[in-house]
């Protein structure tokens, strides 16, 4: 048994932690947020060059590794940045279909672009009625001849915005099919947004899109194994998020307190606070260790991985809403406002237990 | 022992929901009923409606143009606005300064600020917390020194709601010099906030909205004439009007109003092979809401039979306080989980009247999530959650 | 809408509250409780003179006039003192189904006697496979000429160590109907015990138990909705029980902390333990609230009464939880031991939360 | 990272599981399965039948008759114990006094007291509480001045576990003068429980059991020699066991094996017209207690994994006692639910071997609310949850 992490993981992480010091203060990337750019693309560019971008992939699709702790690695300190470069839907999300299903000839076509920086991806899944069920498609792929013909509407389609080529969930013939397409593609057509907490979604809809044949990923009828599993490592991906995000909303309450007077003295020597931040203090460390069970459960591949996935889920969904909430209510009234970075952690705490299941949701997959 | 509603009360209730099917304007009760922010114009419209009825001052003695209702009536009609999606009064010239006003300010002030207050002819807001004081009001430190037949007020307020639309703002200053540090030196005064030295920062939530400001006054001069009763008493009367914030701060009806919402809402979500509703456990989760509210609703009405028969709305009202706000909050919350991420989008500009546009999802979904961010500050202000636990702890446990 | 006691119920407060503080002293329920009887019958007596044995009962029965606020009134003073003398199984349960369902002849036989306090009775429901499931009944009662034949076996049966007389769920025919029977009909065998919190109970096993047909308390096969009612009623005597002790509690609680010293000074002066407290004190509140209402709803007897029960039971049960641990909680190693009456509140206050129904029980009971 | 374990790790595992399927005495396991107290022979017949395999003392050091166990085994060996329905070593001897004497006592001392810990032939109680002196160790009162070659001891002690079965007793005195109030007057004493001037008061806990006793000391004789290292560092050695007393404090085998029990109990309870474990509602109870297990096994699996790194067991280690007892309490809790009214009937002595009658309801169901009542003090004794939130506050967040 051994905790630690790896020379390679470790020196991942000093890189990503030195970036969001260096290059990620809250100001930028509120800058950002509010402008009308999906997300900045020159630090796209950057996680391209440091090699962030071939962590969520194996040797063979000439990624470095792909495992799921390496994954968790950059996550947490993307949670504690509030990083909104797509790292997670084009890379880890849409990527990761496409390494786990296309053809050598497809991850030429997307998955080499993708990791030199140049293409952006987004999975479109999820539909107005289909809420975290994904064998839930209702959006329709009917062949003809050599294309499939594509009708339906995906919602808060992850990055679905910046997005160059779309993997798409379709039903086709008896099953779920995944398909890409050129987001451009005739009969396609997209409404984009911010999302609360700054990154970029779209509603996309499929008006007769005429997709060839050949962006058929994997086996038609039959994705749906392929969808769970890379779902499952999103939903890794955004605990280990929550785990950075609560780490750095507990640092910046207990830092809050010690400075903040009330009442002739600092907020930090009130018991009520003390103990309630030693509550989030153990919740945060709870989320931390069933988030490491979850990670070596993925790469052991022994079968309870999807379990184990849904207990972090569950545990860190309820870590989240409990540290994101008091975080807010200890800083009291500064806590409400937008221009207090513990606020936007707060949005992107709530965000992640939605996020591919409730907590609820999970706690029910879990007991199966 | 009994909760039945008398004959005549219950003609009362028929009386006010008739009112209310035939004045409240529809795109106010839509947007109250999704949560959203009023503009200036819904909520004025609205306090003209209620003006013209003569039902636009609930806490009002008659002789100055009030209701003179009693609780029970002023429960009535409050629970039946809230159920029926009619917006709350804001609260600062109607709740909270005009009773200062016709309690402790003189002749003069009453006949020049109360009836364009009960007209909605003026915008009120609230000045009395500080960037350095929050829940701490005594610590205050904006200055109030006198010269000749004026005060000149320096200093900054905070977290003062909708200052941009405010006429006029009520403050607490300090009058006493610098070294006097306790509440005696504390004074009560009305400022025109169209007086030079004023400006605004606004302050958004984080939802996103310019709900709350900061006011700063730079020498600003307010006549001495302006200042409620004596000089130094500030304190004593802006307790009193804490208490008075207090007795409505359950808001039980809203609360019932929007938990009924959030039924329709899951009732119509699907969820597995069912809908939402079914899912036991969140129909479980569901039930605990609605028994606490209704645990809540009758701890509200022994408070208010205890106004009737005489005691005053005692620290136990800091109950209403904690448990209505925790309520609401965990009502947002379901709203919150039945849109799940159909709250993610960020388009709220979508909910106005005036949109013209291609929708993403639905307008309760994409107002959930941001009423949820939004009412995490209802356990904040108003003096916070944790402040009304030392209250109960001091003024009731002896502690 | 009138919050206030009439003047009767003010006056019946006030001779519980004097009975409690000047003869049931904890020290003195103390011996009742490790002594072999059980209850204090000298006791029993003074009930009955005193006239409480005449509060559950309307005035057509020869009773006080018995409305769901009468009982609250004395089950919470009941509560704050711990009282072990069963004036529920006896006169609220066994005596409420006598006086819902009996005919003249059989109110004289035993509803009288009791009210003298010359009678025990308890009504035997719970069996081991019913759970809380009042149409759950096992034991068969045949019919044999002018006899009914009865087999089964009841579970803990409150005050059923004690009772002269048994009223007894029982299948025949198509339903379930309720027997009136001497405690010692030959074929009825008892197994009596005290119970965790000091009252008495017993298992009472019937094999080929003879019993009158003229013992038959209402139609035969029709007794579940007057059992439900009765059931009812006691949900909210021991609701209010549940009220009372919570008060003591929280009281006890208060008061052990302004004299206990931790760290030379009381522990009242830590604000983590002032703050838990005053949630205690919100439960307290919100738990007499709910009680209120259902008592009045109770005594409307508009149809609501089983959901309004069920909201109040769910709610208290709650309530009951907390309060008891935390009192523990906060007391320390004394709460933890058996010569402290918070200790023994605490064990009170569990069983409430499941004598007739658990909390989750009653939750799902009030969604429907 | 990863959690898989070695060959050898395994092939130990399957050792110990053979050694407890062959070795446990099948009325020591079903006590232990039910949560019932053992008798002081049960204690030792089972540490006798240890101390045979030579696995009696787990932590100790090799030289001492320890099995030298890195923490990887110990955590095995505790794990398959647990799930077998081994019970846990009575801590006093083995796992508290044992570890002083042999890091700071005199190799006499170490001869003197060692072997008979190891072989289970003494059986050893604790004195540090107070009745004055809960959770506050450093205040306490128990005095013992010099007189030749002697202390003389006065003084109480309190929540005394077991200590009606003890030969010795281990306890911090005050040595220093009463007006010395701060912990460098504290010593370290071993004491003989036959010494004249010793006497028992029993304390009975909630479930009517004689847990625990106070522990009078009037003018008690102890030979100097009995004391463990210097006069005035007593505190010291204390706080040093009180870190070891808290490594194996998140109990989780145990949870795992009681919450396994649970499991198969609300299978076989009818409800509804399922099983209780059919029951939504309680299943997801069921599954969010599960799953903070196993997040807790993992925080222990991490706090293994420091220790074998070379850091010590941190405060963070406040977090395996807050943790391993409220989710020991809510397992606890759910046998209590599951038992529901089958738990009511106080009839302790029908689940001794030698009980002859008629049995009311299952054992299980009749033990559980006693254990329930019981191990409300798993919170409390121990540094109680709130002292260890206090650690962590003054230790962990610097507050």
């Amino acid at each position: 048994m051994d905790f630690s992490f790896s020379e390679e993981q470790q020196l991942l992480r000093d890189s990503v932690i030195r970036f969001i010091r260096q290059d990620y203060g809250f100001d930028i990337r509120q800058k950002t947020v509010t402008s009308s750019a999906p997300f900045n693309r020159d630090y796209w560019q950057t996680f391209a060059e440091l090699g962030w971008l071939l962590v969520p992939f194996g040797e063979d699709d000439g990624g470095l590794g792909g495992s799921a702790v390496d994954i968790m690695v950059v996550m947490e300190e993307f949670g504690k940045g509030m990083v909104v470069e797509p790292l997670l839907a084009s890379a880890i999300l849409a990527g990761g279909l496409i390494a786990e299903t296309g053809s050598a000839a497809q991850k030429n076509d997307w998955l080499q672009p993708l990791m030199d920086g140049q293409l952006q991806l987004a999975f479109a899944f999820a539909e107005p009625q289909s809420r975290f069920d994904l064998a839930n498609v209702a959006t329709r792929a009917e062949a003809d001849g050599e294309h499939f013909v594509v009708r339906g509407h995906k919602t808060v389609v992850l990055n679905g915005g910046a997005a160059d080529t779309l993997v798409v969930s379709v039903r086709s013939g008896t099953g779920v099919s995944l398909l890409a397409m050129d987001s451009n593609t005739p009969g396609i057509t997209r409404n984009s947004y911010k999302t609360v907490d700054g990154h970029n979604a779209a509603e996309i809809y499929f008006d007769a899109v005429r997709v060839p044949r050949a962006n058929l990923l994997g086996v038609e009828g039959k994705a749906l194994p392929a969808i769970e599993k890379i779902i499952d490592r999103a939903t890794l991906a955004i605990c280990a998020e929550a785990v950075g995000a609560m780490e750095s909303a507990l640092q910046k309450t207990v830092e809050y307190t010690k400075t903040r007077k009330q009442f002739g003295t600092t907020i930090s020597s009130f018991q009520a606070l003390q103990h309630r931040m030693a509550d989030m203090f153990i919740e945060c460390q709870q989320a931390r260790s069933i988030l490491m069970m979850a990670a070596m459960q993925l790469d052991a591949g022994n079968g309870v991985a999807p379990r184990a996935v849904s207990a972090a889920k569950s545990r860190i969904g309820k870590a989240a809403r409990k540290v994101g909430q008091e975080a807010v209510q200890i800083h009291g009234g500064i806590g409400v406002t937008d221009e207090l970075d513990v606020a936007h952690l707060f949005k992107r705490l709530t965000s992640i237990q939605y996020l591919f299941g409730s907590t609820d949701y999970h706690t029910q997959r879990f007991i199966g | 022992m009994n909760s039945e509603y008398t004959q005549a009360e219950l003609h009362f209730r028929d009386e006010v929901r008739q009112f209310l099917r035939e004045k409240l304007p529809e795109d106010i009760r839509r947007k109250t009923l999704l949560g959203m922010h009023l503009t200036k114009d819904d909520c004025v419209r609205w306090q003209k409606i209620l003006h013209k009825q003569g039902w636009a001052a609930v806490n009002w003695p008659v002789e100055h143009g009030g209701t003179g209702w009693d609780a029970t009536r002023k429960s009535i009609f409050e629970t039946e606005c809230a159920l029926a999606g009619a917006p709350e009064v804001i609260p600062f010239g109607m709740k909270m300064v005009a009773p200062v006003i016709f309690t402790y300010g003189n002749e003069e002030q009453q006949h020049r600020f109360l009836p364009d207050i009960l007209a909605s002819n003026v915008w009120w807001c609230q000045g009395y917390s500080e960037p350095n004081a929050g829940s701490d009001l005594a610590s205050l430190k904006t200055s109030a020194y006198r010269d000749g037949d004026h005060y000149v007020v320096n200093g900054t307020k905070t977290w003062t709601t909708l200052a941009q639309h405010a006429d006029w703002i009520f403050c607490l200053v300090r009058t006493g010099g610098p070294q006097e540090k306790n509440q005696t030196a504390i004074s009560f005064l009305l400022i025109d906030m169209h007086s030079p030295g004023i400006s605004l920062s606004p302050i958004l939530t984080l939802d996103g909205y310019r709900e709350v400001n900061e006011v700063h006054f730079d020498n600003v001069r307010v006549p001495v004439e302006n200042r409620i009763g004596e000089e130094g008493h500030g304190w004593t009367y802006a307790k009193v009007l804490l208490t008075h914030e207090r007795t409505n701060i359950a808001r039980v009806a809203h609360s019932r109003c929007q938990l009924q919402r959030a039924r329709e809402l899951a009732s119509a979500t699907p969820d597995g092979s069912g809908t939402l509703m079914q899912n036991p456990v969140f129909a479980h989760k569901f039930a605990e809401i609605e028994i606490e509210l209704l645990a809540l609703e009758y701890t509200e009405l022994r408070t208010l039979d205890a106004v009737r028969t005489g005691q005053a709305p005692g620290p136990e009202s800091s109950i209403l306080k904690i448990k209505g706000t925790e309520l609401a909050q965990s009502i947002d919350e379901l709203h919150a989980e039945i849109a799940a991420c159909g709250g993610l989008p960020y388009v709220p500009w979508q909910l106005e009247d005036d949109f013209e546009g291609d929708k993403v999802g639905s307008d309760s979904a994409i107002n959930s999530w941001l009423r949820y961010f939004n009412n995490r500050k209802s356990s904040i202000y108003g003096g916070s959650n944790e402040i009304q636990k030392n209250i109960i702890c001091k003024a009731v446990l002896g502690l």
